[in-house]
């Protein structure tokens, strides 16, 4: 899950870190508020689970308390890629000499954790992993030791930070690794970490996501899911043991494993389509797991037409369709439901589905065929 | 012939009692498998398919000498269980459990690596070589012997190809699943690396996903080190970027780890790149005649 | 350093294992007033830094706050050898079903920490690795990863610890571990650990070394050191960065190294006397560190001759010579002083020495002889 | 010939412009040691005993290609400038520091082993090579180059040890402090090895003191694997049980690691024991004749 950039900052501050504090407003009139409590200039920032809101207007200076209003005004409620913004940040304004850089994250292909840093901060680090990849230095960190000082130490020089200030930042890079690796994150990052003007290191902005798989070592992470940022049924359906995301398109689809699930879409787009989600019913397709994964597709009223696409492997086909059936009598789907059975018993279970009134094939082809077809048609 | 297990392997079942454990112990008794043992703890005594039960993997190995490890315990356990294969001995570890942190498998795969062992998965289907050992949790009848390696990040997926594989008549010389979450024991390389070293294998089906790079990796080393033909596909071609598709790895982000760069950087090495899993029989008898 | 058994006590407390709680008492009526808290039978046990204090009396049981008077007036006072006891721990007096051993420490030959168990607990576990070594079951702990939970459900099995019970001591096994990393310990040792008449388990004794080196990491150690049980000079001298150890002879020792210092007491010993002390100066042998020696040497009424022996290695001799004829000016020395002094520059050292009236030699031997001559002549 | 060290040696320091450090090197140095450069963060720039400083071992290794360690830096960031070293990797380093705590060395020691690389030390006095290289804090002029290997847990005692030898006429082949701490890199074993494979040395000195076990398994390896004389002496015959004797590994504990027994021991492996070191020239000649 992604924390918004107060919540991360606030862990950060507990690790050390110090950053810039300010509070969260929800309206133009508590934004004016806060900016009155800080005396000076303030930053109003969208809080969005999403990158470039700099580009997209979501970041303004403001030197007065009415124009920290104004600027509130403005940022609230436009479209982030998709993201609405409900809440703004409002922060004391820095007096910034030189921005950085910093961030932590796995590193896929040596399976080890990576701190990497640019003395291009407080731009978009993608980028400039694109395009100017030498701007960017790594320290892959031992899996047993962590961050070495003499790592961060190394990464410091290498940024041409002046001698003096090389220790605040190794406290820093050794504070995030280990806010990385206390809080289960999959990402923490700094961008901007700035040298201020009198000389001290500010973490002006916080970004952070954690590792899904290690949630139940942090229930207090609960309370700070964002309902309005997460698509709720998405969170819905993890409860279920259901992985769902939610796509533009018109065909619901609904399949055991991720892996099929993906190539039961891009069989719906090479036949013309276009899935309206993916979605893993998991394990056994119980009648249960089917019912509920109905109840997940047909909540979207852009679908028009639903393919079932089932491998029988462990599970009998014959009872993965009876499951089928059963769940097709618990939730009302008024669209077609195209299935697609194979594996074990995939003849028997066929015929059950014919039974039931249901349009069953053993090809995933012919399914997503005729489940496009059933789409356009309907 | 075969690849990392076959008729001659001693399988040991962590986690056997447990209710998939048992099951899936069944499940490999049952295809020909020689399970030996399992461990849970306290239960001592037990006996699961005929395998006697132990407390402690010490025990299982002094009495019963396997030589690979398959482990159904719960993401909270199954990193100590890795470790306690690891730490006595057993040179090949399956990890089935889903939902490890990644935090906990970092050092689980450096210190299976300083150890000189292998670990298969976690979250991952096992690997099967057909007709001889099932040391996994895939529907053992779709598999026949062959000529063709499998390997793939995916589940059911791949019990699609092996399907359709067997059912053109084309069979398998090993199917290795090696799972879908972000650090993983055995990679694609590895893999690729056996099948090219085992006589038996004649042509090799790669399935791969979104996110990471190993498949960017892997068409390097195809180029460089693969001289049987490779067919691979990609799945999720429809993604969108910075959604996780069910898999914890397969996630699209900053832009890299997409479909269509995994596909270009195969057909780059020389793979037989398939849009679709109905297309890998033929793509296959074609690389094979 | 070592702590007292409640001192490390509350320190396992603190991580999480289960102790008998208990409170110290410095007189009779202390122990009485406490026991009368307990409301039923209390252990007494004395507080020294010793082992063997069953064997020596200074552990009782009372069944009334009355005979819990009685207990600390009998054991308050005593001499555990050669240690005085000035305090008694007042416990609750467990019901004991089962007694372990349970200890961690560092395996010197394998460079690895090393969990010791075994199910002949509550006795010398010196004597039983000497006598049933195969009674103790051992886990060498990764450097790295720490004590596994399968290497703790091992040792339990091992002991043959029923399955329902596993779960209990591989916890505390655990936090024991925990404790001895966490707090720098040497040592970190539960004799006995005991499972209880209903079934629970509970840590009946505590007791833990701390690594000298790594104090600068617990600043709050400090305030626990017991300076009745620890020879006060020996902590002033580590203060000067001299090591000093208390011996019962009537030589004192001056020397520059560690080893060389108990060469020279055996050298002592091999001329036919006995060594006061062991006495390492450090580097340089600065007269402000040989007049501190002189300080530590001649506070003991015992020592009868002085014995200064210096390899003069990058310090040269004569500024060593210079040393300790200003320090022989600052300090007033009684007893006879002879010098060994040998390295760089050692004649004329010699020569400076001879002029400040000390007895001089280039050899070790001759030293030893000279020093051992001057005590019995004294 | 030697161990360990010669005049090719190519040394880098480390904590270079510290009090010990600069004087050390200026030391070595003027002995002939080959140092090459040295690292302080933010010492860039300056120059030590003619030696550049570096702000990073890194940096100093692509500049000046050192083969050897030796560090000068406090307790509390000696680790670091070990893992530095080893990780840039410096195949031999030589820690001098004295008082890191036991909890630290620890890993220090798993991690050097597992890079392959050497460590001796900490809180040792280094080694020296007569007449070539000296990388360390002993007064060099008391060694003569000759073909006797000595090692020892001491510091002084090893000079006192070495001395009587240069005045008895006897040379080193190498001289070897593997210091005084309950973890430290490099062993007896280890040097006895070395001194048994070098064509130079003739015989060999080991001075152990009380504390560990790490005597007793020095006599069972010279039984086995060493054909060299060796002469021991071991301090401390005198120390009472409890009792820590300077060194942090000087400490008889629970009745084993006394004088007596590692004295037993090694007579036991045929080591020529004396019982003081002015007797140690006398034996070696017998040893040699």
């Amino acid at each position: 899950m992604n924390l918004h950039e107060h919540q991360a900052a606030e862990l950060f501050a507990t690790h050390g870190i110090r950053t810039n504090g300010g509070d969260v407003a929800f309206t133009p009139d508590e934004a004016e508020t806060i900016a009155r409590g800080v005396g000076g200039p303030v930053v109003v920032k969208a809080q969005v689970h999403t990158g470039g809101r700099g580009k997209a207007g979501g970041v303004k200076l403001a030197t007065t308390p009415r124009d920290a209003r104004e600027a509130a005004k403005a940022i609230l409620g436009l479209d982030i890629r998709g993201h609405v913004v409900s809440k703004v940040l409002v922060a004391p304004a820095a007096d910034i000499a030189q921005e950085f850089y910093l961030g932590v994250t796995l590193d896929r292909t040596r399976r080890q954790n990576v701190v990497m840093a640019s003395a291009e901060g407080g731009v978009d680090i993608e980028e400039v992993a694109r395009e100017r990849p030498d701007r960017i230095v790594r320290a892959l960190v031992d899996p047993f030791l962590g961050l070495h000082p003499w790592q961060a130490r190394q990464i410091a020089f290498a940024l041409g930070i002046p001698a003096d200030k090389v220790g605040g930042i190794v406290t820093i890079a050794r504070q995030l690794y280990e806010t990385y690796v206390a809080e289960d994150a999959t990402l923490a990052e700094i961008n901007p970490l700035v040298l201020t003007g009198s000389g001290e290191w500010l973490a002006l902005d916080a970004k952070m996501s954690i590792d899904d798989n290690a949630l139940f070592r942090h229930p207090e992470f609960e309370a700070l899911r964002d309902f309005d940022a997460e698509d709720r049924t998405e969170i819905d359906a993890r409860q279920s043991g259901i992985s769902f995301v939610k796509l533009d398109g018109d065909i619901g689809c609904i399949v055991n494993g991720a892996g099929l699930a993906m190539a039961t879409m891009d069989a719906v787009k090479l036949h013309g389509g276009e899935p309206a989600n993916f979605l893993d019913v998991g394990g056994g397709a119980s009648a249960d797991q089917v019912a509920k994964a109905f109840g997940l597709v047909t909540a979207d009223p852009h679908v028009r037409a639903i393919l079932i696409n089932i491998f029988g492997g462990i599970t009998r086909g014959d009872i993965v369709a009876q499951g089928i059936a059963e769940a097709r009598q618990r939730v009302e789907v008024t669209v077609p439901i195209v299935v697609r059975l194979s594996g074990t018993n995939a003849e028997e279970g066929q015929r059950l589905l014919a039974e039931a009134g249901l349009t069953a094939t053993e090809s995933m082809d012919e399914a997503a065929a005729a489940a496009v077809r059933a789409a356009h048609a309907a | 012939m075969s690849i990392l297990v076959d008729r001659e392997s001693r399988v040991l079942v962590q986690g056997i009692t447990g209710r998939e454990g048992s099951f899936h112990t069944e499940q490999m008794a049952e295809y020909g498998t020689n399970v030996v043992s399992g461990v849970t703890p306290g239960g001592k005594g037990k006996r699961v398919a005929g395998a006697p039960v132990f407390d402690t993997v010490a025990d299982a190995v002094a009495e019963t000498a396997p030589n690979v490890a398959i482990i159904f315990v719960p993401a909270r356990f199954a990193p100590d269980a890795i470790y306690e294969a690891v730490d006595n001995g057993l040179p090949f570890v399956v990890c089935i459990t889903e939902g490890i942190p990644v935090a906990d498998m970092v050092p689980v795969y450096a210190h299976v690596r300083n150890a000189g062992s292998r670990l298969l998965g976690p979250n991952c289907p096992g690997l099967i070589t057909p007709g001889e050992a099932k040391v996994g949790i895939m529907p053992g009848f779709i598999h026949t012997p062959g000529p063709v390696g499998v390997v793939s990040r995916s589940g059911t997926l791949t019990y699609e190809v092996v399907d359709a594989l067997s059912r053109a008549g084309i069979g398998q010389s090993s199917a290795v699943g090696i799972g879908g979450d972000p650090v993983i024991g055995t990679s694609f390389i590895d893999v690729l690396g056996l099948f090219e070293a085992d006589p038996a294998t004649e042509a090799i089906v790669m399935i791969g996903e979104i996110g990471g790079a190993d498949e960017e990796q892997a068409a390097l080393f195809i180029q460089e080190h693969v001289t049987k033909p490779v067919v691979g596909f990609i799945a999720g071609q429809t993604a969108p970027p910075g959604k996780r598709m069910g898999h914890a790895g397969a996630i699209i982000s900053g832009g890299s780890g997409t479909a269509a760069e995994k596909m270009a950087a195969l057909d780059a090495a020389g793979v037989r790149v398939v849009d679709r899993p109905s297309a890998v029989p033929a793509a296959i008898q074609a690389a094979l005649s």
